[in-house]
C-alpha cells in the first residue's frame, strides 16, 4: 500500500505498479457480438498473462496521471525561455481542430476519392511554408528537426550524386545543435568542424579555406545557435555554390526570420522547420514533432515520396518519383501535427506572422538589455530571437549556469538552456519568444537580476537550489552510474 | 520597451541585417482569421474526406476505440504544453509517466529495457538494424518480405550509406509466414540482424523462436518488430529476440492519416549502450526521496554529437503518454480481452472467405478476390460506406489478385458480413 | 504589475483585473461580412465602454485559470468524503458525450421533428429513474436538488387544493437538511419541527402526536442525515396517509438504496433525485446539477409543463396540461446533466447500480469501523452509505470537528462534512462513496487516527492546521464583518 | 474489507433493514455498456437532431461562438470536479475565479454587487421579485409582457403562495416596448416590483430609465432583466435599476436543449442582505495575504433555515466559470465588437423586412410573415437546412402571423440572405 511518506497525497504519488492490485479494472468492452475464438487454438500458442501489468479503476488511473501532472511546469503555467526551443503558446484551437472528425480518422490508405480533405491540407501547408521561406518545394514527410536534416542531406547527396560525385565531408560550425554532425554521420558523410569567429558567427574566409571539390555540404543555423544573424550569409552561400558544395541550413531558429527574410533568398539550397517550435505546435514533453524539409528547384526530383500531384479536379499520391531518395517515414509525415502548424499559419495571416518575429525579437532584446549588466556576453553583435551569456562572472565565485538555472525555478520559471552551443563556456540561452507580456518578460529580469545578487551575497543559496519544487535537486549521476530504467516487483 | 532597449520602430530590430538578404514585400498568405473560421475551415476539409464510413483497412495503422481518458490527460496542459524533461525537479509529471511507459513496454515485449520513443514503427527498423550493426560491427541486414512494405523502403533509405547491404528475404508461398530456406541461404557471417515482423505484413504470426536459433547459429540478432501493438495482449512475448521494436499507434492513437504515431525499441539489458533514443531512469533527490530523470545521454547527439547512436532529439512523448494512459486504462485483463475481440471479429470476418495464406492470424489476413478485382469489391463496398481491404497489389504484384482484410473490436457483425457478401 | 510576493508564481496569481492593461486582446471575431450599422444610430443610446473590464491575452487567459485551479482540490486528485454529497467519481465519458454536437446544439424550440434524439434521451431517462425509485412519473425540469424540493411541495400543495384544503403545516425532522423548511416556506406553508429519537431517527409515536388535518405533509430524508435507514418508514408514511397528508421524500440519500429498497414501494408520494450526486454527474464546484422530481400516479396531473408525450412514430412536447402547477423552471430543465445521467445509468446497467450501493454501504461501513475506537457516536444503529460522528471527545480538549477537518487536508485529504446535521453537536459526517479504493479508505482512516491522537498529544498542531496548503487557515470572520465581494481598481 | 467489519456477504449490509420494503428482483434496466456503446448511442441521438442546420432561433437561448479556451478550463478535473468550496484553503482556485465572475457581473450590469449565480434566467426573476418584497415589505408584482413568456409562467409557480399577486402589464402594438400608460395605471403603493427584460422577448430595447423614475416614484423596485447577455457589451449599463437579474447562456454555453445555463442577480449595496444565492468575499489567510472564502452566510437555508433569502444551494458553478472565461478572453473590446458583429448581423438581416415594431433591436426582432403562415415559411427554410423563426401566435395570439428572427454573429450572410427571401 502507497504509504504517506509525505504528508500530503500530492507530496507522494505511487507508481501504477504500486497501486495495482488483482481484479481492478479501469475499462469495459461492448459484449463480443461473434463468437468467441481460442486463441490458443487460433495461435498457437497465447500468453498466460502480462506479468505485472498494471490492474487499477478508472477513478486511479484520471488521479493518477492527474495528481502526476500537478509536478510538471508548462508553457500554461508560466514562461518558458529555452534557448533554441521557442517555446511559444499552443493554441488550443489547433487541438480543438486537430481532432476533427474526419481527419483524426483518416486511414493513410483510404482511396484518394475520400482523402482530398487531408491532402488539400498538406497542400495549404506546403505552399504557405515554401512562401515563408522562399523555397520551391516542400516534404512534409519528416517527424522532426532532426529527421528532417537527414532528410536534407540524403537529398543534397542524392543530387551530388546524380551529378557523378557525392564527395565526402559536410562542414559544420563548432556552434551547431548535435543534430547536424550525427545526422551527417548516419548519411556517410564525414564532419569538419567549423571553428566560429570572434563573434561567433561563420568566418567566410576561414570556411573558404576548407571548402574543396571533396566537400559536400555546409550545414548551417542562422540566426546560429548565439541568435546572431550570419551577416556574410550570402558570401557563405557563394563560397559554396562557387565549389559545387550545396548550403544546408538549419531551421530551428526561423521564428526569427519569418516574415522578414527568407533563406531560399540568401542562397539556401535545403532547410528543415521544426514546426513544433516556429508554429507553435506543442512539444507534449518531448514531441511529438515536424520537420518538414524546403528545397530549392534542382533538388525537387529527389524528395521522399510520395509527392502531392494536383490532377484536374482533385488531389492524388505521386509514387512515380525515379529519382527520390526513397522513404524517411512510412505514410506521409505527422499530419496530427501538420494540421496545428496550418491553423496556426491561418490564425496569424501574412501580416501576423511578421508580428510575430518583430514581437519575438523585441522579447529577445528586452530581456539583453536587461540583464547585460549583470551577465557576461560572449558575442555582442545585435541579437535576433535569443540572447546568449555565459556564467563567467559568476563561476568565479564558484557558482555555474547550472546553478542559476535552478535557483530560476525557485522564482516561478522554467530556466534557459544550460550549457549550449558548445562554444560558449557555461551558457546561459535566453529564449523568451513572441508570447509573452512586458509583465512576465519584468518578472523573469527581475528573477535573474535578484540571482546575480544572491551569487555574490549568497552563493550557497543558489548552489542548493531548487528551494521551493516539491522534488529538490535531482542526483543525475546516481541515476547514470547504475540505471534502473523500469519498475520491478 | 523600444524605449527601453533604445529603438524608435520594431522595423530597428532587424536593421543590422544586410539589405540584400531582407524580403521587402509583405507574405504573399492571407490575413489572420478567426478561430471561429478555422474550425469551420478544417471542418470542411474532415467532411471531405470519410466520414462515417466503417473500415476494414489495417496495413500499420488500426482504428481502436479510444477510451475517453487518453485525450483527457493528453489535454492537460501539464502535459501537453511541456517540453523535453531536462529539468528534472520541474518535469516530474512527465518523467514519472515514462519510467512508467518504459516498464510496460518491458512487460509486452519481455526485453529488459525499452527508450522513451521513435518516430514511428518505419524508423524504428533501421533504428533497430543500425544498432545491430553496432553490437555485432557486421554490416549486412536481412529483412523479412513480410515486414511493412513501407517500412522496408525507409529502413532502405537510412542504409543506403551504411556500408552494408539490406538483403529481403521471401515468405512461405503457402503459409505466409518467412521462407525459412532463403533465410537460412542468405544468413552469413557479416549478417548483423534478420528483421522479423509479427504479426506480419499478411497478418501471419511468425515462428520467432525458431528465427531467433537461426540467427543466433550464425551469430546476427534476430529484431522483431510489429505494427500492431494489440496483438502483444495474446501473442507470446518474444523473449528469444535481441531487440523489439514496433509500432504504438494501435495504443490510443487514431490513424489520423498517417501520423504523428509512436515507436518503441526495446532490447536485453547487455545491449543497453547502444540503444538509441532517450531514457528515463530512477535515481533519488536530495531529501532522499524517489525521483526520476532523463539519464545515460552520453549515447546521444547533443553530447555525442557524430558518434551518436542516434540523431534522433524530440520524440514522440506525447502519443507514448496517450499510449500509456490507454494500457493503464485496459490493464493486464483488458488488454488481453481487447486482443481476444480483435482475434475473434477477425476469424468471423474471415469465415468461409478463401483465404490465401494457411498460417495463423491474429486481427488481418489475405483474401483472394476469385475473378473479381479488389477494386471492383472495394467500389461496390464504397456505396454502401464501407471503406474496404486494401489491394495488394501495389506492394506485391503476385498478388494483385488478393486483399488485405483487418477487423478490430470497432468492427461491426453488420458490416463484416456486408464485406464477406462482397467477396462471395 | 504582479509583484513575486512569495517566490514561486504559482504561490501568487494576481486578478485578472491586476493583469489586463490597455490593448492586450484574446480573442480574434471573423471579419464581418455584412455592412457595420452604428450602435448610437441603431440603439438610441450606447454604452462607451465597459468600465474596468479586463483587457488580457490568450496565453494570459489559459495561465491564468491554469495557475488557479492548481489552488483546487478535486474529486480528480483524492477522496472527497463529504457527507451527503455523494462526491463519486465523475465518468469522463460523460463529458465527452453531453458534447456531441446534436444535443449540446440542439435548442429548445428547434422543431418537434428535429429534436426526437434529445426527447428520446429524457425519455430513457425518466423511465429509468421510476424503475429505480418505483414511482410512475417523473419531471426532469428541476434545476437542483432544491427546486426539486420546492417542485414537490407545489405538488402536495396542487393534489390538496383540488381535494379541497391546502392546509397549513408541513413537518420536517429537525435532523433536515436546511433547503428543506427553506422550501416550505417558499410554498406558504409553516414549518413544524420534528424532534428526532434517541436513534436519530423518526418516532412514529411523536409524528402521530403532530400530525392532524393542518397538516399537509412531512418532509422525510431516507437514509436520513445520520446515515440511518428509517426503519419505521412504513409506519410513518401510513400515519400520514391516514390523515390525509402526503409524504415527501428528500432523495438526496439516494445512492443508498438503488436497487435494494425503492421509495414508492414504501409508501413515499413524492421525492427528489439529486442527480449531481446519486448519478454522477460532476459538481463543477457548487453545480450545475439537476434535481429530477418522481411521483406517484395521483400527482401526475400536476406535474409541470411540458411532458414527453409517445405518438405513434414520435416524441411530442404536451403543454396541455390543465391541472399543472406550471413551469419552475424555462424550458426542460438541465439537459446537458440529464445526458450525463443516463450515460451513468447505461454504463452501470442493472446489475452495476445495485454492485455501486453495495459498495457504497461496503466503504461507509470500513470507514466507520476503523475509526469508531477513536471517536464518539452519537447514534449506533446500522449505517448505510455515510456514518456520522460527533466531536464531543475531542472537544473536550479544545479540538472542534472544523479544526479536525482542516487538519485532515494536511493528510491530503478534502474534509468531511462539518456541523451538519444540526441534531449532532459538533458532528463530522463521513460519506466516501463507492469509487474509493480500499487503499484510499485506509489512508483516510489512518489520517483520522493520527489526528486522533495528536489532538490528545498535540492539539495545538490541530487547532492551526492546515500547516500543508499553500493558503493556511483563511479567515471567514473577517470576511462577514467588511463584505468585499467584487475587485474595485 | 466484509471480514473487516465483521460480515460475510454485501448482502448484510442492508439485512436490518425491514422486509416489507427491499426489492426482491433486479431492476428492470439493460446490463451495462461500454463506453465506446455509450458514444455510439448518443452519438445516433444526437443525429436525430438537427445537426449542421444553420438557425435563426433565439428568444432566450442564443447560438453563440464558443471560444476553445470555455472548454479547456472548465473540462479541467480541479474545477470541474470540486464541490462548493466551503474549505477555502482547498479552494481558492474556484473561489478567485467566482470573485471575478461577481466582479464581471457588476461591470457589466453597472450594479454594486453580484451573487455566484442562479439556476437560470428564469427563475432569476422570481427570486429577484422575492427579494423586493422582502426589501420593500410590499406583495404585488408588476411584470412586462415584453418578459420573456417562460419567465413570467416560472414567476407565477412561484408566486402563487407569497401572498401577492402578479400583475402584468402591455407592451404598445406600435413601438414592441412597454404600455406606459399600462404599467403606470396598475402601480401602486402594494406595488414591489415592476420587471422589466430588455432587450425584450420581442428584441426591443427598452427606456429603463424612465421605468426607474416611474417606478421610484410609486416606492417599488425596478428589476430590469435581459436573456442576451451579449446586448450588454453595447447598450447602456442599468444603472438606475435597483435589481439586474438575466441569463448568462450567451457567454459559452450552447442551446444545449435549454439548459444547463446560469442565471445572474446584481444589486445595489444597501441591498445586498436580502440577495439570495452564494457570495464569494475578500478576506486574508493566516498569513495576511489575499486570500477567498463563502460569506455572508446567515442569508442562506443551510443557517436561516425557513427565514433563508432563497431555498437555492447548488447552483450553476461551472457554467459561470465558463462565462467567467468567455468574458476574459473577449474582454473589454472583444465584448463590444461581439455585441457589434450581433446588432449589424441583425439589421442586416431585418432590412427590407416588414418589422411588426418600430423600436429600436439589438439582435432579434419580430417580423409579419402577409399572407404566408410562420409554418409555411419555416417549411420551406427547413428544406434548406435552415431552422426559421419562432412563430409568436404560441405566446402571443395576437401575433400569430409574426415570427421572431435572431441573427448573432453565427449567421452567414448567405443563410441570411435566404432567409430573408422566403419573408419575401
Ligand atoms: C538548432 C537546432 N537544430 C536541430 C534541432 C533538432 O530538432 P528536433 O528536436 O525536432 O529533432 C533542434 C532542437 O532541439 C535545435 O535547437
Ligand atoms: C440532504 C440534502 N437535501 C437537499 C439538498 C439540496 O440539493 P441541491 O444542493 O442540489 O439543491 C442537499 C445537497 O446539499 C442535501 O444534502
Amino acid at each position: 500500500m502507497p504509504g504517506k511518506t509525505r504528508q500530503h497525497i500530492s507530496q507522494n504519488e505511487s507508481l501504477l505498479f504500486e497501486i495495482s492490485s488483482p481484479g481492478k479494472q479501469g475499462y469495459q468492452l461492448p459484449d463480443l457480438d461473434v463468437p468467441a475464438v481460442d486463441p490458443a487454438e487460433a495461435l498457437g500458442a497465447a500468453r498466460a498473462e502480462i506479468e505485472d501489468f498494471p490492474e487499477v479503476s478508472e477513478i486511479e488511473v484520471i488521479r493518477h496521471f492527474t495528481r502526476l501532472s500537478s509536478w510538471n511546469y508548462a508553457i500554461d503555467l508560466g514562461m518558458f525561455p529555452l534557448g533554441s526551443c521557442t517555446m511559444k503558446y499552443n493554441p488550443r484551437v489547433n487541438e480543438h481542430v486537430a481532432r476533427t472528425e474526419g481527419l483524426m480518422w483518416a486511414h493513410p490508405y483510404q482511396p484518394a476519392s475520400l482523402s482530398q480533405g487531408a491532402m488539400e491540407v498538406m497542400a495549404q501547408l506546403e505552399s504557405a511554408l515554401a512562401e515563408i521561406t522562399g523555397m520551391d518545394a516542400v516534404t512534409l514527410e519528416p517527424a522532426a528537426g532532426a529527421h528532417g536534416e537527414l532528410t536534407g542531406v540524403l537529398l543534397i547527396r542524392a543530387l551530388l550524386e546524380a551529378r557523378g560525385n557525392p564527395r565526402k565531408r559536410v562542414i559544420i560550425p563548432d556552434s551547431a545543435h548535435g543534430t547536424n554532425p550525427a545526422t551527417a554521420a548516419i548519411a556517410g558523410y564525414t564532419v569538419e568542424n567549423l571553428k566560429s569567429n570572434a563573434e561567433g558567427a561563420v568566418d567566410p574566409a576561414e570556411l573558404a579555406r576548407l571548402v574543396n571539390d571533396d566537400t559536400a555540404a555546409l550545414m548551417v543555423t542562422n540566426p546560429n545557435t548565439v541568435g546572431i544573424f550570419e551577416k556574410d550569409i550570402s558570401r557563405v552561400t557563394e563560397i559554396m555554390h562557387s565549389k559545387g558544395a550545396l548550403v544546408y541550413m538549419d531551421g530551428a531558429n526561423m521564428n526569427a526570420l519569418v516574415g522578414i527574410a527568407r533563406p531560399g533568398d540568401f542562397g539556401v539550397d535545403v532547410m528543415h522547420l521544426n514546426l513544433h517550435k516556429t508554429f507553435s505546435t506543442p512539444h507534449g514533453g518531448g514531441g511529438p514533432g515536424s520537420g518538414a524539409v524546403v528545397v530549392k528547384k534542382h533538388l525537387e526530383p529527389f524528395l521522399p515520396f510520395p509527392r502531392l500531384k494536383r490532377l484536374a479536379d482533385a488531389w492524388e499520391w505521386d509514387y512515380d518519383r525515379p529519382q527520390s531518395i526513397g522513404k524517411v517515414r512510412a505514410f506521409y509525415g505527422n499530419f496530427g501535427v501538420l494540421i496545428r502548424a496550418l491553423a496556426y499559419i491561418m490564425a496569424h495571416g501574412g501580416p501576423g506572422l511578421k508580428q510575430a518575429t518583430l514581437d519575438a525579437l523585441l522579447n529577445a532584446n528586452y530581456i539583453r538589455k536587461g540583464i547585460e549588466g549583470y551577465y557576461d556576453m560572449p558575442y555582442t553583435s545585435p541579437s535576433m530571437h535569443e540572447c546568449v551569456f555565459s556564467h563567467d562572472r559568476q563561476a568565479a565565485l564558484g557558482v555555474k549556469t547550472g546553478d542559476i538555472a535552478k535557483r530560476l525555478i525557485d522564482y516561478g520559471f522554467h530556466p534557459y538552456t544550460v550549457s549550449f552551443p558548445l562554444i560558449v563556456h557555461g551558457a546561459l540561452m535566453i529564449e523568451p519568444t513572441e508570447t509573452e507580456s512586458k509583465q512576465e518578460l519584468d518578472l523573469f529580469i527581475e528573477a535573474m537580476i535578484a540571482i546575480a545578487k544572491e551569487v555574490e551575497t549568497n552563493p550557497k543559496l543558489v548552489l542548493d537550489a531548487p528551494h521551493c519544487t516539491r522534488t529538490p535537486r535531482v542526483d543525475e549521476v546516481l541515476a547514470a552510474r547504475k540505471p534502473v530504467l523500469r519498475w520491478k516487483p | 520597451m523600444l524605449a527601453a532597449i533604445g529603438l524608435n520602430s520594431l522595423e530597428d530590430l532587424y536593421a543590422h541585417l544586410p539589405g540584400e538578404v531582407l524580403l521587402n514585400r509583405p507574405l504573399d498568405l492571407p490575413p489572420g482569421k478567426s478561430e471561429y473560421e478555422i474550425i469551420d475551415y478544417f471542418r470542411r476539409q474532415g467532411d471531405r474526406n470519410a466520414v462515417g464510413y466503417a473500415s476494414f483497412l489495417g496495413a500499420g495503422a488500426y482504428a481502436h476505440f479510444r477510451p475517453v481518458l487518453c485525450d483527457v490527460v493528453a489535454s492537460r496542459g501539464e502535459f501537453l504544453t511541456s517540453y523535453t524533461p531536462y529539468q528534472a525537479e520541474m518535469a516530474q509529471g512527465t518523467l514519472t509517466t515514462i519510467f512508467e511507459f518504459q516498464t510496460m513496454v518491458c512487460q509486452l515485449t519481455g526485453m529488459d529495457v525499452a527508450n522513451a520513443s521513435m518516430y514511428d514503427g518505419s524508423t524504428a527498423a533501421p533504428e533497430a538494424a543500425m544498432m545491430a550493426v553496432r553490437v555485432t560491427g557486421r554490416h549486412k541486414i536481412l529483412a523479412s518480405r513480410g515486414l511493412h512494405p513501407e517500412y522496408r523502403t525507409v529502413l532502405g533509405t537510412y542504409f543506403r550509406y551504411e556500408g552494408g547491404p539490406v538483403v529481403e528475404f521471401g515468405y512461405d508461398a503457402a503459409t505466409g509466414q518467412l521462407d525459412w530456406a532463403d533465410l537460412e541461404s542468405k544468413l552469413d557471417g557479416d549478417t548483423a540482424a534478420v528483421l522479423i515482423q509479427s504479426p506480419n505484413f499478411f497478418g501471419c504470426i511468425e515462428d520467432w523462436k525458431r528465427a531467433a536459433e537461426l540467427a543466433h547459429k550464425h551469430g546476427a540478432l534476430l529484431v522483431y518488430m510489429f505494427s500492431e501493438a494489440v496483438s502483444l495482449g495474446l501473442l507470446e512475448p518474444p523473449r528469444d529476440a535481441d531487440i523489439v521494436a514496433g509500432e504504438l499507434q494501435s495504443f490510443a492513437h487514431p490513424p489520423s492519416y498517417g501520423g504523428p504515431y509512436a515507436g518503441i525499441i526495446a532490447t536485453r539489458e547487455k545491449f543497453l549502450r547502444q540503444l538509441p533514443g532517450r531514457l528515463v531512469g530512477e535515481t533519488k533527490d536530495s531529501n532522499g526521496n524517489r525521483a526520476f530523470c532523463l539519464t545515460l545521454s552520453t549515447r546521444e547527439q547533443h553530447i555525442r554529437r557524430e558518434k551518436a547512436t542516434s540523431n534522433i532529439c524530440t520524440n514522440q512523448a506525447l502519443i507514448a503518454l496517450m499510449a500509456t494512459v490507454f494500457m493503464s486504462v485496459y490493464g493486464k485483463e483488458g488488454l488481453r480481452e481487447l486482443a481476444h475481440q480483435n482475434l475473434s471479429k477477425a476469424h468471423y470476418l474471415a469465415s468461409g472467405l478463401d483465404r490465401r495464406f494457411s498460417a495463423p492470424f491474429f486481427n488481418e489476413f489475405v483474401v483472394r478476390t476469385n475473378g473479381k478485382t479488389p477494386e471492383a469489391i472495394n467500389a461496390t463496398l464504397l456505396e454502401q460506406k464501407i471503406a474496404g481491404g486494401l489491394p495488394l497489389g501495389r506492394f506485391y504484384p503476385e498478388l494483385s489478385d488478393c486483399v488485405l482484410l483487418c477487423a478490430t473490436e470497432m468492427s461491426k457483425r453488420e458490416h463484416m458480413d456486408t464485406v464477406r457478401k462482397a467477396f462471395l
